[in-house]
């Protein structure tokens, strides 16, 4: 119950965070030179003459916000609309409401995670337990240096060599556009990559330590074959952990693939987040923030949950713990964090 | 692995320092001669660029920059992560508290707005790309000494140290803080490569450094040229490669050193 | 239930262990390998029990492992042979080895905690050493579990199966932990350091189990440091050295007439209760002359006055008083009372021995006396003045304090020369030169030499580490030195020349002790009076002789009783306890 | 026990077998999902027209918008198909045909113009499209309150060269009675114009995304008349379908009078965001048919390559890059010789140089206009030896011999051209003049175009202007008299302007008179002359004489020397083989749908 209790502060956290969050941005966006009207000119390619689009929104915003109110209000109007998760309509697409906005792109900012994540998963969880059984082996040291290499080329690098191979050069996948799955397999791969690595390195080293645990060797003491002690005795401990990397990574996935959906032109989230903010487009662009912060902090929330379900003495024990591992998470997110390779000893018999 | 790596580094350093005698040229020298030169060309070993610039010179200036960013920006986030970090980690209670509020908020917080405004209003040039990152990169720094520090509290040394009559902060600092770094020191060469990722993606964004040749921008303008002139997106993409592998692989190294297991996890 | 027949032939006639000539080495970084077991051979027959006694790195504990060969990935069995009832443990494949491990050979790992999976709960953990060798279906494996739980002495066996090991107590932990060495009935049973992490009261139990198995026939071989343990529960002995046996025969005969020197300092070394009421010269000084410190040097260091002098306080009139400390943490987990209600008093130049269990609040009460924790109520005087009020930096320094963990508690970035000037540096007492001149005069006065304040600490052995700390803790002049566990952490050997730099140090500079310690030889080596805690309280405090002669507290009847003297003497009677 | 023990094992087997297919079973999830409701259901195959006869796919800007009186990318789209106005350009942009207009006649002073509707003409809907939805149209694209200060806004500024009466009077709240505005619905199919002053360039005009019809039904209607669900229009295509940021899907419309000359069924728009990065590679991949393409290395490549040449359309000149002065309390580039040596030492060969398809620019007009000559340059040389030698003579005259004290310039740019390099680095080696390149955010690119700057801000802001080749589009609408003249204002009175401008007080009728005070009296005399020559444009009857007025008036422009032209860019597409009928015209939308065709035996 001290569980549940901590959890209670959390979320009470989450809620003040996201408020200083919306006012940040908002005073951001204020502070920003440049107004949607100014824009709505540059884009129309011409001079001296404001797009009749920031009329629209002049009169869209009179009537939601009122006329030229003070910008303290127009915040105040626009959160007591994303309370009732009402956020008005976007400047940029008069037309259509944020949240409509948010509920066409998320979903596909989402499968593109996932996947990624899934693909991602699937083959560094593999990848890293035979690199530490390997350990200090050509596989072992070529495995890593591969994932390494690929996750030391940002995304959208990927994502170019991709498309001039398999488009560019093979002809057997579409190079852009979002028309069926054979549209995804780019994009996912470009984006699965990344993590890819990390996460190898990351169930790499954890397996190491796992492996160089006593109860490991008292596993073998007890004459179990390694294919038993490594199943039930080091993968389930070595990847528990792994929960607290992916969580974040994936939700990292769901909110920052810019460059990935410009580049593939996918209608995604990340694409609206991106031209809200330099089309001062003040309500998408306040709430996809929004929405961003919800995802992050409910990824962080769940992680801490699912941690606890998994390490029974992460559930036993109280939120100081889950703070602790929140921590140590976002150390070991980073490319190659965790344990040194292998520095204490591993007990043979599991080669 | 680590000590290639280490010497790769060194000679990019070497490189960025005095890359006015590595560089073949000035990197702005136009040759409007020869432009789009290919690999291999007379004079211009990577080729040129739209404007018949020297990609290899470029490339070091490039660099240089590159580099500069990365570092004044861990510079900055380090000093803050640390100050912020001990305080919070020795301190507990309220300082802890706000810090994990910050680093909640910062973790949630598009970055990109930040860069945005950042570089909107002081222009896309060194100062507001580097104050960019710096601003990205410190929460998680603070973070980690933070964990650092709430365990080397724990340590008898610091007991020790109260029995001998130090205070607190002489404590913090002088005992403490010490040993925290060495942590940090792993994170920091593993966020130089971060740097330079994240000023190359603000390019990608028209919003990375313009007024000085930048790995970013050329990588964005190599992009733009992949299919007809693939040598102006080949070499960078290969120097930026190398340079992070280094980068990252001397951090796996440095982190070994400090055998930072004991203390990271758990 | 039977027990099917061994998948591997066992020949029951051979010994059940016959090591000969078995040489282990560690592959190093350099490449070539450093040998940590060198050429050791003994045997053991079915149903007696084997001790391996030695000092930490004498490569008692490989041995061992090397037998089951669970030797680290860089760690291979050079050459020699070793039979387990005539089957070859050095050479045979792996899987005839596995039916060996666990089925044939139980081991008992030395800290459960560390040896039990965190994360499966501890009956399951019981039962794969039995499904894993399909002695019996999973189902039955769980009853087994609970049973042999019970077996060993844990109480509400059903609900402890599902616990996982961090819910259990230390003591079950390693309950659970032989209950899971002995499921499968083997034969033998190797025991590294079993007992080591445990309380004298709670050891002398789990050894009472063990020797209940040995009862039933199983073979048994058991490492540890500890003569008395050894004394009091195995048949042979063999006494190791830098890999090499030194010694071996029957335990009685080795430990009461040793032939080789080595086990002779060994056992001089180790402490019994009762020596000193025995022997009356105190302290037993056995440190080699050369580590001794030159007696004009530490002269020097005594009648030196570093500047501000304070009024010393008439000889025998306690120098520390504190009275009715109470002390109580709170955490999510509740709060815990550490200490209940503590009052002592330590006179100038003697020692007051406060011995417990952990848990008892002995270490607590330290910190409250160092002033290193606030007391929730009472007080702490030194010499007068409330160390948590109105006490002086200057006052201050007249109280010092030694760490169990030598390593810990010196700081790991600083030379043991600014460890040791670090207290006057900031006390702000003499100049920096000065300070130089001090610390090696300090290190001489601990056996070490001037040029030793150049190095680190981690080039220190833990021995020479804890010479370190003291000589630190020695700087400011103190009148007061609180050593806590100073030598749980070491070596007997090296335990007995650290007593005896303390009682030196102290005859010299009359230098007051408060002794924390686990250890009642130590105690009563070390202390004029004695104050025994339990559960944050003293509960019986008095003259060392009455304490350890005519014991009043039941507690205290039973600390003592848990006690393995090593010597013949009263071996008995800590029998049963 | 023994069978027991035997499952054990199997079981574990089990187990994991089960953790392995729920993973795969989630993806697999994931992938239907994504598959079925993720995409919009294209109807005739995706992308690569190859296998759907009678399918093209091309690409366009993205846009937020449609609406063709609001200046997006969107109306070009809307022109391009789904919107059909009185007339059309014929393919080659230099003449028109019907539209929705099957004849029309002019009055004698040419000041009247009357539209007849062909006859059955419909929406898409079904309802018949009349007159009044014309005049409706044209009420709501000249309403007031879609306007910002007093100069004409959006899209409806692009009626000032049609000259119709009272029509930017009604606009800027002078006039108030839309009834006084020369536009009138005589009957269902009878539209009539009445001129200001006669306008040769009028029908052409009316081929403009702001003249389209939109339907009022539609456009008043609940929802957003803009969404496929809602879309009414009289093109020869309608709206079925519009991913955001992504894509959209047009298909033929039967309701269209001349459907059964339009060929293809349907066409996809692959919309492409704004300065993001594009290569050929979709194109060469078959998954688009018609592209632009403006990187110089791609051009190079293309016009390298024998088979992809020939799939290359080019319009020549069709824009021009040029600089305007950046307002700086900084006066030096108030002073005309100073523009001048800036002008005369400008790379422009240099810079032209950087792609194979931009030539170094004489004058602002496009050279593609009818009757442009070399003679409206401002020199006879633009570059070279001899314009640099006297570049520098200017300098060391007004006293800044090889650039020396000369302030460091700025060039204000929305985002990195090469051009920008190359204009600093040519200024640089003609002139020792520093300059730098001030590359910002677009929003913020804009604002300080029209900002008031420090001394230490002077310069030139970069931009770029196309559109039809006719003598009021290319001197009225761009580079406009407004342009030209505020450009012209020394610091003191462009920050007056900036007051009048920004004073919410004012009325838009007072404002808009305010401003052009300001704008006549106070500019160079250059710019002024040229304003007055382009307003005498208006009163004349004659269309050889009007064209010779405007040609002076350009001249005047180009003396003024105050917007420099920079280079000439062409627009180059390509098509795939199969694609037959592209012609690429002046104007931004470059061709109509139905014009093209795809001929898939040629693939």
């Amino acid at each position: 119950m001290g569980y549940l209790e901590f959890f209670g502060r959390r979320l009470a956290r989450v809620g003040f965070s996201l408020v200083v969050i919306s006012a940040l941005t908002f005073t951001l966006l204020q502070l920003a030179p440049g107004s949607f009207a100014d824009i709505q000119r540059a884009s129309s390619g011409s001079t001296g003459m404001a797009g009749a689009a920031a009329q629209e929104v002049a009169g869209q915003f009179a009537t939601r916000y009122g006329d030229d109110v003070p910008a303290w209000q127009q915040y105040l109007v626009f959160m007591k609309g994303a309370l009732t998760w009402d956020l008005g309509p976007s400047y940029k697409y008069p037309a259509q409401s944020v949240e409509s906005i948010i509920a066409q792109g998320f979903p596909v900012s989402a499968t593109l995670a996932v996947l990624a994540t899934l693909i991602a998963l699937a083959i560094a969880i593999p990848t890293g337990v035979f690199a530490a059984l390997k350990q200090r082996t050509a596989w072992d040291t070529g495995s890593m240096f591969v994932l390494t290499l690929g996750h030391a080329l940002p995304n959208y690098l990927t994502a170019v060599f991709l498309v001039l191979i398999f488009a560019g050069a093979m002809h057997v996948l579409p190079a852009a556009g979002w028309d069926g799955p054979q549209h995804l397999i780019l994009p996912v791969i470009a984006l699965a990559i990344g993590p890819l690595a990390v996460l190898a390195r990351y169930v790499r080293s954890s397996m190491l330590d796992t492996l160089s645990e006593e109860y490991v060797t008292a596993a073998i003491a007890k004459g179990g074959r390694p294919g038993v002690v490594i199943r039930k005795h080091v993968l389930r401990n070595s990847l528990i952990p792994l929960v607290t990397v992916t969580g974040p990574m994936l939700a990292a996935l769901m909110t920052g693939t810019v460059f990935i959906e410009t580049m593939f032109r996918i209608p995604g989230l990340g694409l609206s987040f991106t031209q809200a903010a330099s089309s001062r487009d003040m309500p998408l662009l306040m709430g996809t923030t929004l929405f961003f912060a919800i995802i992050l902090m409910a990824t962080n929330l769940v992680v801490d949950l699912v941690y606890g379900l998994l390490d029974p003495r992460v559930r036993a024990e109280s939120g100081r713990k889950l703070r602790g591992s929140r921590i140590s998470r976002k150390d070991v997110g980073r490319p190659g964090a965790g344990s040194s390779e292998g520095s204490r000893a591993v007990v043979q018999g599991l080669g | 692995m680590a000590f290639i790596s280490l010497w790769v580094v060194l000679v990019l350093l070497l490189v960025a320092i005095f890359a006015p005698l590595v560089a073949p040229y000035p990197p702005q020298t136009t040759d409007y001669g020869q432009q789009l030169a290919p690999i291999g060309s007379p004079g211009h070993p990577l080729g040129t660029d739209t404007l018949g610039r020297d990609i290899l010179s470029r490339l070091v200036y490039g660099f240089r920059t590159a580099f500069l960013v990365a570092f004044v920006a861990e510079v900055i986030s380090v000093v803050v992560a640390l100050s912020v970090g001990v305080v919070a980690g020795y301190r507990g209670g309220r300082a802890d508290g706000a810090l994990m509020a910050a680093t909640d908020i910062m973790y949630a917080f598009p970055t990109y707005l930040f860069a945005v405004l950042l570089v909107t209003v002081f222009g896309r040039n060194f100062w507001s790309v580097m104050a960019a990152i710096a601003v990205a990169g410190w929460v998680t720094q603070a973070r980690l000494v933070r964990a650092q520090v709430m365990t080397l509290k724990k340590r008898d040394f610091v007991e020790a140290a109260q029995g001998m009559g130090a205070k607190g902060p002489t404590i913090a600092t002088r005992y403490i803080l010490p040993n925290a770094l060495g942590p940090l020191l792993v994170t920091t060469s593993f966020a130089v490569p971060a740097a330079i990722t994240t000023e190359a993606g603000l390019s990608m964004l028209g919003l990375g450094i313009a007024d000085m040749p930048s790995w970013g921008a050329m990588i964005n303008e190599g992009v733009r040229f992949a299919t007809s002139s693939p040598h102006m997106i080949i070499s960078p993409a290969i120097a930026f490669a190398v340079t992070l592998l280094a980068f990252t692989w001397m951090g796996d190294g440095v982190r070994d050193a400090f055998d930072i297991t004991s203390e990271g996890r758990r | 239930m039977s027990r099917r027949p061994a998948r591997v032939q066992l020949d029951e006639a051979a010994p059940l262990l016959e090591v000969s000539g078995l040489r282990t080495g560690f592959r190093r970084a350099d490449g070539d390998d450093f040998v940590a077991v060198n050429g050791v051979s003994f045997t053991l027959r079915p149903g007696r029990s084997l001790a391996i006694v030695g000092e930490s790195g004498s490569g008692k504990s490989v041995t061992v492992r090397s037998l089951l060969r669970l030797l680290p990935k860089t760690g291979r069995i050079l050459d020699g042979e070793a039979r387990f009832a005539g089957v070859d443990l050095v050479g045979s494949p792996d899987k005839a080895m596995r039916t060996i491990r666990g089925r044939e050979i139980g081991m008992v790992f030395q800290n459960a905690m560390e040896a039990l999976n965190p994360t499966i709960p501890v009956g399951r953990q019981l039962a794969e050493a039995l499904t894993w060798h399909g002695l019996c279906s999973r189902s039955e494996a769980r009853e087994r579990a609970i049973a042999t739980l019970a077996d060993v002495g844990i109480p509400g066996p059903e609900r402890r199966a599902r616990m996982y090991p961090f819910q259990l107590s230390g003591g079950m932990r390693q309950r659970a932990m032989i209950a899971m060495a002995i499921i499968a009935e083997p034969r033998l049973v190797i025991a590294d350091e079993p007992t080591t992490a445990l309380d004298v009261t709670v050891q002398a139990q789990v050894l009472d189990l063990l020797a209940e198995i040995k009862a039933r026939g199983t073979g048994m071989v058991m490492v540890t440091h500890d003569l008395g343990v050894a004394r009091r529960f195995c048949d042979d002995v063999l006494v190791m050295n830098q890999g090499q046996v030194v010694e071996t025969g029957p335990i009685a005969d080795v430990l009461d007439s040793p032939r080789e020197p080595y086990t002779r300092m060994l056992l001089d070394a180790t402490l019994d209760v009762g020596d000193v009421a025995r022997a009356d010269a105190r302290p037993v000084v056995l440190a080699a002359p050369a580590k001794r410190a030159p007696l004009e040097g530490s002269a020097r260091v005594a009648d030196r006055g570093t500047g501000d002098e304070v009024p010393a306080s008439p000889a025998g009139a306690p120098i520390v008083v504190a009275e009715h400390l109470k002390k109580s943490f709170t955490s999510r987990g509740g709060t815990t009372h550490a200490v209940r209600d503590v009052s002592l008093s330590i006179e100038r130049g003697r020692t007051l021995g406060l011995v417990g269990e952990s848990g008892s609040g002995k270490s607590t009460v330290a910190r409250l006396v160092m002033g290193l924790h606030e007391p929730d109520s009472g007080r702490v005087l030194l010499d007068g003045h409330d160390v948590h009020g109105d006490v002086s930096d200057v006052q201050r320094r007249r109280m010092q304090m030694v760490f169990q963990n030598p390593y810990g508690s010196l700081l790991p970035h600083y030379t043991a020369g600014a460890n040791i000037t670090e207290p006057l540096r900031l006390q702000g007492i003499g100049t920096p030169a000065e300070r130089i001149e001090r610390a090696s005069e300090l290190l001489q006065l601990v056996g070490l030499s001037r040029d030793d304040a150049r190095r680190y600490p981690q080039q220190f052995s833990g021995g020479q580490q804890q010479r370190i700390a003291i000589a630190r803790a020695l700087a400011p002049e103190p009148d007061v030195l609180v050593c806590d566990e100073p030598t749980s952490a070491l070596d007997v050997s090296i335990q007995a020349q650290i007593l005896d730099l303390l009682s030196e140090i102290q005859d010299r500079l009359g230098v007051a002790y408060l002794l924390i310690s686990h250890n009642l030889a130590v105690v009563e080596t070390m202390s004029d009076e004695v104050a025994v805690m339990k559960d944050g309280a003293i509960v019986e405090r008095g003259d060392r002789r009455t304490i350890f002669a005519s014991p009043q507290h039941p507690y205290t009847h039973q600390l003592l009783g848990a006690i393995l003297p090593v010597r013949g003497v009263g071996a008995t009677s800590a029998a049963t306890a | 026990m023994g069978p027991s023990t035997e499952r054990e094992i199997p079981m574990t087997r089990t187990r994991c077998r089960r953790t392995a297919r729920v993973a795969a079973l989630t993806a697999a999830a994931t992938l239907a999902l994504a598959s079925c409701s993720l995409f919009p259901d294209s109807g005739g195959g995706d992308g690569g027209g190859a296998e759907a006869g009678g399918s093209i796919t091309v690409q366009a800007t993205n846009f937020a918008h449609i609406d063709p009186q609001s200046i997006t990318f969107g109306m070009w789209l809307v022109q391009m198909g789904l919107l059909e106005g009185l007339v059309l350009q014929t393919p080659d942009g230099t003449d028109v045909r019907e539209g929705v207009a099957d004849e029309w006649e002019v009055s004698e002073d040419g000041l009247t113009y009357t539209f007849h509707l062909r006859d059955g003409v419909t929406w898409s809907n079904g309802e018949p499209l009349t007159a009044a939805d014309f005049e409706w149209t044209y009420e709501r694209l000249l309403d007031p309150a879609r306007g910002d200060s007093g100069v004409t806004t959006g899209a409806s500024s692009y009626q000032v060269p049609l000259g119709i009466l009272n029509a930017e009077e009604y606009s800027t709240g002078v006039v108030t009675d839309f009834d006084e505005v020369g536009i009138e619905a005589v009957d269902d199919q009878t539209l009539e114009f009445t001129l200001a002053a006669p306008n040769p360039g009028f029908v052409m005009g009316l081929t403009y995304p702001s003249m389209l019809p939109l339907n009022p039904d539609a456009v008043q209607g609940e929802g957003d008349w803009q969404q496929p669900e809602n879309w009414v229009g009289n093109g020869p295509y309608n709206l079925v379908e519009w991913t955001a940021n992504s894509s959209m899907r047009l298909e033929k419309n039967p309701e269209y009078w001349d459907a059964e000359n339009v060929a293809l069924d349907e066409v996809n728009v692959q919309l492409i965001e704004q300065g993001s990065i594009t290569t050929t590679v979709p194109y060469e991949n078959g998954e688009v048919d018609i592209q632009a393409i403006s990187e110089p290395a791609e051009i190079t490549r293309f016009l390298a390559d024998p088979e992809l040449s020939e799939q290359m359309y080019v319009l020549e000149n069709a824009g021009t890059a040029y600089l305007a002065p950046i307002h700086s309390a900084n006066p030096i580039l108030e002073d005309p010789n100073i523009r001048r040596a800036l002008s005369l030492g400008l790379g422009r060969e240099e810079i032209a140089g950087i792609s194979d398809m931009t030539s170094p620019a004489t004058t602002l007009t496009s050279p593609a206009t009818p009757g442009w000559s070399e003679e409206m340059a401002a020199h006879d040389a633009m570059w070279g030896e001899d314009a640099v030698a006297e570049a520098q003579e200017i300098l060391a005259d007004e006293g800044y011999p090889d650039g020396e004290g000369f302030p460091t310039l700025t060039i204000l740019a929305g985002s990195d051209f090469p051009q920008l390099d190359a204009i600093i680095d040519t200024w640089n080696t003609n002139l020792g003049i520093e300059a730098v390149k001030d590359v910002v955010e677009v929003g913020v690119y804009v604002e300080r175009r029209d900002e008031m700057h420090d001394a230490d801000y002077v310069g030139y802001w970069y931009g770029s202007f196309s559109g039809i080749s006719t003598w009021p589009y290319q001197v009225e609408q761009l580079w406009s008299p407004e342009m030209v003249r505020q450009a012209g204002l020394d610091a003191a009175r462009y920050e007056q302007f900036l007051a009048v401008q920004n004073d919410a007080a004012l009325a838009p009728g007072d404002r808009t008179k305010q401003l052009e005070d300001i704008l006549s009296t106070a500019s160079t005399p250059e710019a002024q002359a040229f304003a007055e020559r382009v307003g005498e444009a208006k009163s004349t009857t004659n269309e050889a004489e009007q064209q010779e007025i405007f040609f002076d008036a350009a001249t005047l422009r180009e003396e003024a020397e105050l917007l420099l032209p920079v280079a000439w860019n062409d627009v180059v597409y390509v098509a795939q083989p199969r694609v037959q009928g592209l012609e690429i015209r002046a104007q931004a939308d470059r061709y109509y749908f139905k014009d093209v065709s795809v001929d898939d035996v040629a693939e």
